[in-house]
C-alpha cells in the first residue's frame, strides 16, 4: 500500500516548485501558473489527509472544493488584471509593474 | 456456463471468464483488474473508431439525398467502403509539418481530441449491464473530457503557425467554452430529475423519458451540444468562407483524419448523449429479459439524434459570430437557468403533494416546462419590438464604433513622477 | 520489498506530475508551460483517483483542465507579443528563488522525519461508498459547511464580475 | 383694567426694553430703512409708554402705595460680590415703583414718545436726499444719518427708564451713564458741522465739553455711590430709604470728614452728581453748548430726561440728605449746599437769559433757573413741591423746546426758499459760507404768529406756563408751592426764587415777543412757514404736550386756596408723600407768596412786552442801555467760560500736553520702555545666536538630516517588485517554521 509520507513528499515537492515559479518566472501568466501549482499541491495534501486519517468527515474534501473555487476566482480576476495592465503598458513582465517603488 | 447466461450478461461472463484464466497463469488480482480494464478500453475504443467508417458514409448520402444527388455508391455495395478507401488515400498522403509550427503540440493537437471524443465512451451505457464503468459523476465527466476537446483544437490552431489557424483557435475558445455554460445547466436537469450523476442510474430513472418532463432542457442541451461539435450551424471555426479552414488548415494525411474523425464521432455522441440523458437510453421493450436488446434500441435512438444533426448541417446557414455569442449569453444561459429553477421547485412540489406515478410527475413537469416557454417567449417579443422601435428610431441602428482612449498615458506619467527624488 | 500495483500507479502519476510542473516552472515558451501546467493537472486528478476521490477527479479535469487552463492560454494568446518571445523567461533572482524552494523542501522533509509514525500511516479505513452524497450534504448541511460554500458561490460571482469589469473595455 | 402687584412687577421689568430693542435691532438690521427704523423706535417707545401707564395708573388703586411695605419690587442677584463679614449685601438687580416712580413714569416715557415722533418731521422725513447735504451737518433734505439718530435717541430713552424703574443706586448709576453717553453722542450728532466765527463752539466741542463737564460730577457721584456702600452695605433704595435705623445710624456716624456724618458726606458727593447732570452752577457751563445739538436732542436732554434725571436722583434720595432734620430745624449740610445752590443759580441764570439773543440759548438758561428753583426747594424741605415742579416743568419746557425747533425749522425753510429765489443756480454750501445766516437769532425774527399760528399759541402756552400765569397754567401752581414753601422755611431763599421768577417771566415774554409778535425783520423769515408735511408730527406732538402743560397744573391746587381751592382734590400732595417716611404737614396757607406769584409773574410779562412792543431791526437790545457795562458782563455769561478756559482747561492741556507727554511720557517712561527694550533684545540676540541656533536648531536638524540618510540608505529594498517581497516574506517563513518545528535546530 501506498504510505501517506509519500503523498505529502509529493505535495512539498509540487508546492516547492510552484513557490519557484512564483518567485522566479518573469511572466505574470507563468507567476499565475506557479501558484496554481502551489493551490494544487495544498489539494492533494487534503485529499491525502482525507483518505488516510478519517474518511468519514468529509471535510478534506470540502476544504479541497473551497480551494478550487477559490482558484478559479483568482484565475479569473488575475488573468483580467494582466489583459488591462497588457493594454495598457503593453507588458505582462512582474517586475515592470514597479510603480510602487522609490 | 451456458448461454442463456452469456446473453443476459455478456460482459460480466467473460469478464469471469478472462479472470479466472489469467488467475491460472498466476497474476496478482491487481494486475489482472489492470489488464481487464486495458482490455475494455481497447475494446469501446476500436469500436469508436470503426463507427466513423459507417458514419461519414451514412452522413454522405443523407446529404446528397438532400441536394438531390446519389452520394458515393460505387465502392463496396452502396458504397460502404467508399470510406475505407478514404482513410487508405489519407494514410499514404505525405505528412507536412509547417515550418515554425511548434512541433509537439502540432502532433498532440490531433491525437488529443481524439482520446477526447473515445474517453466520453468510457461511461456510455450501452445496456444496463453493458458499460464501461459505473462512474458515479458520469455525467460530469461527460463534461469534463468535452472539454479536452476545446484544447484540442485550440492546441492545433496555435501550434499550426498560421494565422488562420491561430483564428480559428480563437473562434473555438470563444465559442465552445461559452457554450459549455449553458450545456452544464441543462444537463443538470436530468441529473435533478434522476437524483444521481451516473449515466446509467439516469437512464433508469426515466421509466418516461426525460424529453416529456424536460423538453426545454432537452433542445438546449441538443442545440449547445452541436455547438460543442461546432457543426453547422455552429462552424465557425472552420469557416471557409472566412477563415480558410480554421485550426486544421495546416493538417494533412491521418493527422487532419484524426480531426476529421473526432468530428463525425462527436457528432454521434451528441446524439448518443441526449438519447441517454432525455430519450431513455437503452429502455424498452424486453431489455429486462434480454439487456442486449438495450444496444439496438439506444442505437437507433442515438441515431435519430445524429440524423437530425445531419439534418441541421444541411439545412441551416451559418451563423453570425455576435449572434452567436449573443444567443449563448443573452438567451440560453438564462433560459436554462430558469428552467433549472422551475424545474427544481416544481418537481418538490410534486414530491411534497406525494404524486409517485411517473407519467403524471411528467406530465406536471410538461405544462410547467409550456408555461415557461410561453412566459420566454413574451419576453422575446416584447424585447425584440423594444430593439426594432429603438434601431427604428436611431436610423441605422447601430452606435459609432469608440477608439478605446489610450490607457497607456496616466500610468506613463505616474511612472515618470514615481522615481522623482 | 515488493511493489504494488498501487505504487507503481502513484510512482508514474507523481512522475508526471512533478515533470510537468518542472517544465511548467522552467519551459521557456509559455504554451509549452501551459501544457504541462494541463498534464500537471491531469496527474494530479490521477492521484485524486487513486485516493478514490472520483467526483474531486472529475471537478479537478472540468474546472482546471476545462476552464483554468484554458483561460490561462487564452490569456497567453490574448498577449501573444509575449507569447514568442525566446529571453530567458526568470529574473535575475531565479538561483535565489531555487534556493528558498530547496530549503523549503528540505525543512518539510524534516518535519515529516519529526512526526512520529508517519512511515505506517496507511489506508486501512474503509471509504464510504456514499461519501458523494456526505460531500452534498455536508455542503448543505447548516451544522456543517453551508456557510463557506455559499461564500464560495458569493466570492465567485464577484470574481465573475470583477474580471469583467477590469478586462473589460474601458468605454 | 387692574393688576395684581405681581404681574405689575413683570410688567415693570418691560418697561426699559422695548427701547433697547428697537436700538440692537436699528444698529443691526434696519439701519438700511429709514421708514423701518422710526417705525420700530416709535412703536416700541409706544409699547414702553403704555406699560408704563398701566403700571402707573395701577399705582392710583393700591392703597397705602409706598408705604413701609413695597408694592411693586422685584429684585434679582446681580453682582454676588459684597460678605456678611463686613455686613455688605450682594448687589441686585430690580425694578422699584413707588410714588415718585410712578410720576417719572407718568410723563417721561410719554414727553419720549412724543419727541420721537417729533423728530420724525424735525428730521425732514419723506423729503428726498439733497446732494450737498454730507452727513453729520444740518441737513435741507432728509437726515442722513437718520437711522442712526432714532437709534441713539432709543438707547437714550432706555438709559432714563432703567434709571427710573431702577431699585437701587447702582442701576439708576448705570442708566445715569449710559445718558451721559447718548447726550455725547446726540449733542455731536452734527460732528462735521463748522461755523466762520472761530469762537463759535462746535458740536464736537459741545459734546466733548458736556461729557467732560458732567463727568466731574459723576466722579462724585461715584465715590458718594461706593462710600454709601461701604458703610450701608446695601445700594437698594428700600433697605436704606424706608430703615429708620440705617437713616438714623448714617445721620450719626462720624466719617471721614471731621464734623461731617456719613449721610452729610454721601449726600454732598452725590449732590455734587446731581450738579453736574442737572447743570448747576459750577458745572452748569455745559448746558448751553449742548444746543449745538438737534433741537429734539435738546428736549430730550433739557425737559424730559437728563437734567430731570439729576432732580429726580435728588428727590429719591432725599430722605438720605434729610436724615436726622425735623422740619423746621437747622438744615442738615447736604440739604443747606442745596438750597444755596440752587436758589443761587436760579437768579444766576435767570440774569443770564435774559440777554441772549439765541432762542434755544434762552431756554437753556431758563432750564438751568427751574431747575435751580427744584433743587432749592428740595434743600428747604418742600419735596412736594419739586416733584410737582419736575413734572410739570418736563412737560412746558419740552414744549417750549419743540416750540423753537418748529420756529428755527421754519425759519431755516424760509430761508431756504428766499435763497433758491435769489439765486436758484447758486451753490449751497458757498452761499452758507458767504453769507452766514443765524436761523436762531430772535433778533432777526419777529411777526411770525401769523405764519405759524399753531406754534405761536402753543408756545405761547408753554412761555405761559414758564412765567407762572396765573391759575391757568401748571407753572403757576408748582411754582406758587415752592415760593410758599420757601416763604414758610427760609425767607432769604424766597426773595432770590422770586427774584428769579421775575426774570423769569420778563425773558419769557421778551422772547415771545421779539420771536412772534411785530413785523417780520429778516427775508426768511417772511417766508416762514409750518404748512409743510414735515410739520405735521411736530405740531401734533406740540399739541399734546401744550395740553399737559395747562393741565398738569391742576393736580397740585393746595386745598386752602381761596375759590377754587379744594375744587380738585390735591392729588400730587397724596399721592407723592406717600414716598416718604415722615409726613410733612400740610402748609398753612398765606397770601404773601400767592401775591408775589401774581405779581412776579403778570408784572414780568407786561414788562416784557412793553420793553421789546416796538423792537425794530438794527436796533441794540433796549436792555443795553440801562444796564449798561452790566448787560455785557451778563450777555458774556459772566465770563464763565473764559474763566474755566483760564482755570482749567489751559493747565489742563498744558499738563497734558507738555509735563505728561513730553517729561512724563517721552523722557521717563520711554525711556524707561526703551532701555528694557533693547535690554530684552540683546538678551534675546544672545540666546539666539549662542543657544537656539547651535544647539536647539541643531539638534533638530541632525535628527532630520538623520532620518533623511537612513531612508535614503534603505529605500534601495523598496524595489516595488513582488516577487522580491514574496521572496524575503518567503525566506522568513522558511526560518522560522524550521526554527520552530524542528527541536534539532533550537
Amino acid at each position: 500500500m501506498v504510505p501517506l509520507s509519500w503523498y505529502l513528499v509529493l505535495a512539498a515537492a509540487l508546492f516547492c516548485v510552484g513557490l519557484y515559479g512564483v518567485l522566479a518566472r518573469k511572466n505574470a501568466v507563468a507567476i499565475l501558473m506557479g501558484i496554481e501549482l502551489m493551490l494544487n499541491a495544498v489539494n492533494i495534501n487534503l485529499v491525502s489527509f482525507w483518505h488516510y486519517l478519517n474518511p468519514q468527515v468529509m471535510a478534506g474534501q470540502m476544504f479541497t472544493i473551497i480551494v478550487l473555487t477559490v482558484a478559479a476566482s483568482e484565475a479569473a480576476v488575475g488573468l483580467a488584471l494582466i489583459i488591462s495592465i497588457y493594454r495598457r503598458r503593453n507588458s505582462v513582465i512582474a517586475e515592470d509593474m514597479d510603480l510602487m517603488k522609490w | 456456463m451456458d448461454i442463456g447466461q452469456l446473453i443476459k450478461d455478456p460482459l460480466g461472463t467473460l469478464g469471469g471468464l478472462l479472470t479466472s484464466l489469467l488467475a491460472s497463469i498466476g497474476l496478482a488480482p491487481g494486475a489482472i483488474g489492470v489488464i481487464e480494464k486495458i482490455i475494455g478500453v481497447v475494446i469501446i475504443a476500436s469500436f469508436a473508431l470503426v463507427l466513423p467508417l459507417f458514419l461519414i458514409w451514412f452522413e454522405r448520402r443523407v446529404v446528397a439525398r438532400m441536394q438531390d444527388r446519389m452520394g458515393p455508391n460505387r465502392v463496396g455495395p452502396q458504397g460502404l467502403l467508399q470510406t475505407i478507401a478514404d482513410a487508405l488515400k489519407l494514410m499514404t498522403k505525405e505528412d507536412i509539418t509547417p515550418t515554425g509550427a511548434d512541433k509537439l503540440v502540432y502532433n498532440i493537437a490531433p491525437i488529443l481530441s481524439v482520446v477526447a471524443i473515445i474517453s466520453m465512451w468510457a461511461v456510455v451505457p450501452f445496456a444496463s449491464n453493458i458499460l464501461g464503468t459505473p462512474l458515479n459523476v458520469g455525467a460530469l465527466y461527460i463534461v469534463g473530457v468535452g472539454s479536452l476537446g476545446t484544447l484540442a483544437i485550440m492546441m492545433g490552431g496555435w501550434a499550426s503557425n498560421n494565422k488562420y489557424a491561430l483564428l480559428g483557435a480563437f473562434r473555438t475558445v470563444a465559442q465552445l467554452v461559452s457554450y459549455e455554460a449553458p450545456m452544464i445547466l441543462s444537463l443538470l436537469v436530468p441529473v435533478l430529475l434522476a437524483r444521481t450523476m451516473d449515466l446509467n442510474g439516469i437512464v433508469q430513472a426515466q421509466p418516461v423519458a426525460f424529453i416529456v418532463a424536460a423538453p426545454i432542457a432537452a433542445l438546449i442541451f441538443f442545440v449547445t451540444s452541436v455547438a460543442e461539435v461546432g457543426r453547422t450551424p455552429f462552424d465557425l471555426l472552420e469557416a471557409e468562407s472566412e477563415i480558410v479552414a480554421g485550426f486544421h488548415i495546416e493538417y494533412s494525411g491521418m493527422k487532419f483524419g484524426m480531426f476529421f474523425v473526432a468530428e463525425f464521432l462527436h457528432a454521434f455522441t451528441v446524439g448518443a448523449l441526449t438519447a441517454v440523458l432525455f430519450l431513455g437510453g437503452w429502455r424498452g421493450w424486453g431489455t429486462d429479459q434480454v439487456p442486449l436488446l438495450g444496444v439496438v434500441y439506444f442505437m437507433l435512438k442515438a441515431f435519430v439524434g445524429y440524423f437530425i444533426v445531419v439534418l441541421m448541417r444541411t439545412a441551416l446557414p451559418r451563423i453570425r459570430i455576435d449572434h452567436m455569442l449573443d444567443l449563448n449569453w443573452k438567451f440560453l444561459v438564462p433560459t436554462s437557468l430558469s428552467v433549472i429553477v422551475v424545474t427544481i421547485v416544481v418537481d418538490k412540489l410534486i414530491q411534497q403533494a406525494g404524486i409517485t406515478n411517473d407519467w403524471a410527475r411528467s406530465g406536471l413537469l410538461f405544462l410547467a416546462n409550456v408555461v415557461l416557454a410561453l412566459a420566454i417567449f413574451g419576453i422575446l417579443r416584447r424585447s425584440a419590438r423594444q430593439l426594432r422601435a429603438f434601431e427604428e428610431a436611431e436610423g441605422s441602428g447601430h452606435a459609432a464604433e469608440h477608439e478605446p482612449e489610450p490607457h497607456g498615458q496616466p500610468a506613463e506619467a505616474g511612472a515618470h513622477a514615481a522615481p522623482a527624488h | 520489498m515488493t511493489v504494488t500495483v498501487d505504487q507503481i500507479l502513484f510512482l508514474l502519476s507523481a512522475l508526471v506530475t512533478l515533470g510537468a510542473a518542472i517544465i511548467v516552472v522552467t519551459a521557456r515558451n509559455l504554451v509549452h508551460a501551459a501544457l504541462a501546467l494541463i498534464a500537471t493537472f491531469f496527474g494530479v486528478a490521477i492521484l485524486f483517483v487513486l485516493l478514490q476521490a472520483g467526483f474531486l477527479a472529475t471537478v479537478q479535469v472540468v474546472l482546471y483542465i476545462g476552464a483554468i487552463a484554458i483561460l490561462i492560454i487564452f490569456a497567453i494568446m490574448l498577449t501573444r507579443r509575449v507569447m514568442q518571445d525566446s529571453g530567458p523567461q526568470t529574473n535575475q533572482q531565479w538561483w535565489l528563488a531555487a534556493l528558498l524552494s530547496l530549503a523549503l523542501f528540505a525543512a518539510l522533509w524534516a518535519v515529516f522525519q519529526q512526526v512520529p509514525g508517519l512511515q505506517n500511516v496507511t489506508g486501512t479505513q474503509v471509504i464510504p461508498n456514499d461519501s458523494l452524497q456526505r460531500l452534498g450534504f455536508g455542503f448543505v448541511d447548516p451544522n456543517q459547511y453551508m456557510l463557506p460554500f455559499e461564500l464560495a458561490s458569493v466570492l465567485l460571482l464577484i470574481a465573475l464580475v470583477g474580471s469583467i469589469v477590469i478586462a473589460g473595455e474601458k468605454q | 383694567m387692574f393688576l395684581t402687584p405681581l404681574v405689575a412687577q413683570q410688567l415693570t421689568w418691560l418697561i426699559p426694553l422695548p427701547p433697547l430693542l428697537s436700538f440692537a435691532l436699528i444698529v443691526l438690521f434696519t439701519n438700511r430703512s429709514k421708514l423701518l427704523s422710526h417705525t420700530l423706535a416709535i412703536g416700541l417707545m409706544a409699547v414702553s409708554w403704555v406699560i408704563s401707564w398701566v403700571v402707573f395708573f395701577n399705582t392710583l388703586t393700591i392703597t397705602n402705595f409706598g408705604g413701609l411695605a413695597a408694592v411693586i419690587q422685584n429684585a434679582v442677584p446681580w453682582l454676588p460680590f459684597g460678605s456678611a463679614a463686613v455686613g455688605t449685601q450682594p448687589l441686585s438687580m430690580g425694578v422699584l415703583v413707588d410714588p415718585l416712580t410712578g410720576l417719572m413714569l407718568f410723563f417721561v416715557p410719554l414727553a419720549c414718545l412724543l419727541i420721537f415722533i417729533y423728530s420724525v418731521g424735525y428730521s425732514n422725513f419723506g423729503l428726498p436726499r439733497e446732494a450737498h447735504d454730507v452727513p453729520g451737518t444740518p441737513p435741507h433734505g432728509v437726515e442722513p444719518l437718520y437711522s442712526r439718530f432714532f437709534a441713539y435717541l432709543s438707547l437714550f430713552a432706555f438709559g432714563m427708564l432703567l434709571l427710573v424703574v431702577a431699585d437701587n443706586l447702582l442701576l439708576l448709576f448705570v442708566g445715569w451713564e449710559i445718558m451721559g453717553l447718548c447726550s455725547y453722542l446726540l449733542i455731536g450728532f452734527w460732528y462735521a458741522r463748522n461755523y466762520a466765527d472761530p469762537k463759535q463752539i462746535t458740536p464736537r466741542q459741545a459734546a466733548v465739553k458736556a461729557f467732560m463737564t458732567t463727568r466731574v460730577g459723576d466722579m462724585f457721584m461715584m465715590l458718594g455711590i461706593v462710600y454709601l456702600y461701604s458703610q450701608a452695605g446695601t445700594l437698594s433704595f428700600r433697605d436704606i430709604l424706608y430703615n429708620r435705623d440705617v437713616l438714623a445710624h448714617l445721620a450719626s456716624a462720624p466719617s471721614i470728614i471731621v464734623g461731617l456724618t456719613v449721610s452729610h458726606v454721601v449726600g454732598l458727593l452725590l449732590f455734587a452728581g446731581t450738579v453736574g447732570k442737572s447743570a448747576q452752577f459750577p458745572l452748569h457751563v455745559w448746558l448751553p453748548d449742548a444746543m449745538e445739538g438737534p433741537t429734539p436732542v435738546s428736549a430730550m436732554i433739557h425737559a424730559a430726561t437728563m437734567v430731570s434725571a439729576g432732580v429726580y436722583a435728588m428727590i429719591r434720595m432725599f430722605p438720605l440728605l434729610s436724615a436726622g432734620w425735623v422740619p423746621g430745624g437747622a438744615l442738615t449740610p447736604p440739604m443747606l449746599a442745596m438750597a444755596i445752590i440752587g436758589s443761587f443759580t436760579a437768579l444766576f441764570a435767570a440774569t443770564i437769559a435774559m440777554t441772549q439773543s439765541d432762542i434755544k440759548k434762552v431756554l437753556a438758561y431758563s432750564t438751568i433757573s427751574q431747575l435751580g428753583f427744584m433743587i432749592a426747594s428740595l434743600g428747604i424741605g418742600a419735596y412736594v413741591a419739586a416733584a410737582f415742579h419736575l413734572v410739570t416743568h418736563a412737560f412746558f419746557k419740552a414744549l417750549l423746546f419743540l416750540g423753537s425747533g418748529s420756529v428755527i425749522h421754519g425759519v431755516e425753510h424760509g430761508h431756504h426758499e428766499t435763497e433758491h429765489s435769489a439765486a436758484p443756480a447758486a451753490e449751497h454750501g458757498a452761499e452758507h459760507a458767504a453769507a452766514p445766516f443765524d436761523p436762531q437769532n430772535m433778533f432777526n425774527m419777529g411777526g411770525l404768529a401769523k405764519r405759524m399760528p399753531l406754534t405761536y399759541w402753543t408756545f405761547v402756552i408753554g412761555g405761559f406756563a414758564l412765567a407762572g400765569f396765573p391759575l391757568v397754567t401748571a407753572g403757576f401752581w408748582s411754582k406758587d408751592e415752592i415760593l410758599a414753601e420757601s416763604f414758610a422755611h427760609a425767607p432769604a431763599v424766597f426773595i432770590v426764587l422770586g427774584l428769579a421768577a421775575l426774570m423769569t417771566a420778563f425773558y419769557t415774554m421778551r422772547q415771545i415777543s421779539l420771536t412772534f409778535l411785530g413785523q417780520p425783520r429778516s427775508p426768511a423769515v417772511e417766508h416762514a412757514t409750518e404748512h409743510e408735511p414735515i410739520f405735521r408730527p411736530m405740531l401734533l406732538a406740540l399739541v399734546v404736550l401744550s395740553f399737559f402743560a395747562v393741565a398738569a397744573g391742576w393736580v397740585g391746587i393746595p386745598e386752602h386756596f381761596p375759590v377754587i381751592g379744594g375744587l380738585v382734590p390735591n392729588w400730587i400732595e397724596s399721592y407723592s408723600v406717600g414716598g416718604l417716611l415722615e409726613r410733612p404737614e400740610a402748609l398753612a396757607f398765606s397770601y404773601w407768596p400767592l401775591l408775589t406769584s401774581l405779581v412776579v409773574a403778570l408784572g414780568g410779562l407786561l414788562l416784557g412786552w412793553w420793553v421789546y412792543r416796538g423792537y425794530q431791526l438794527g436796533q441794540a437790545d433796549p436792555l443795553e442801555a440801562p444796564l449798561g457795562p452790566l448787560y455785557t458782563l451778563l450777555r458774556n455769561k459772566y465770563y464763565f467760560d473764559e474763566l474755566y478756559d483760564f482755570l482749567f482747561v489751559r493747565p489742563v492741556y498744558w499738563i497734558a500736553e507738555t509735563f505728561v507727554s513730553v517729561w512724563i511720557d517721552k523722557g521717563v517712561i520711554d525711556g524707561t520702555l526703551h532701555l528694557i527694550g533693547r535690554a530684552a533684545l540683546r538678551l534675546g540676540d544672545i540666546f539666539r545666536n549662542d543657544f537656539d541656533l547651535p544647539v536647539v536648531n541643531g539638534f533638530g536638524d541632525l535628527v532630520g538630516k538623520s532620518v533623511n540618510r537612513f531612508g535614503r540608505t534603505f529605500r534601495v529594498i523598496q524595489t516595488g517588485k513582488v516577487q522580491q517581497y514574496l521572496l524575503v516574506l518567503m525566506a522568513i517563513i522558511v526560518v522560522l517554521g524550521a526554527v520552530l518545528l524542528l527541536p534539532g535546530l533550537r
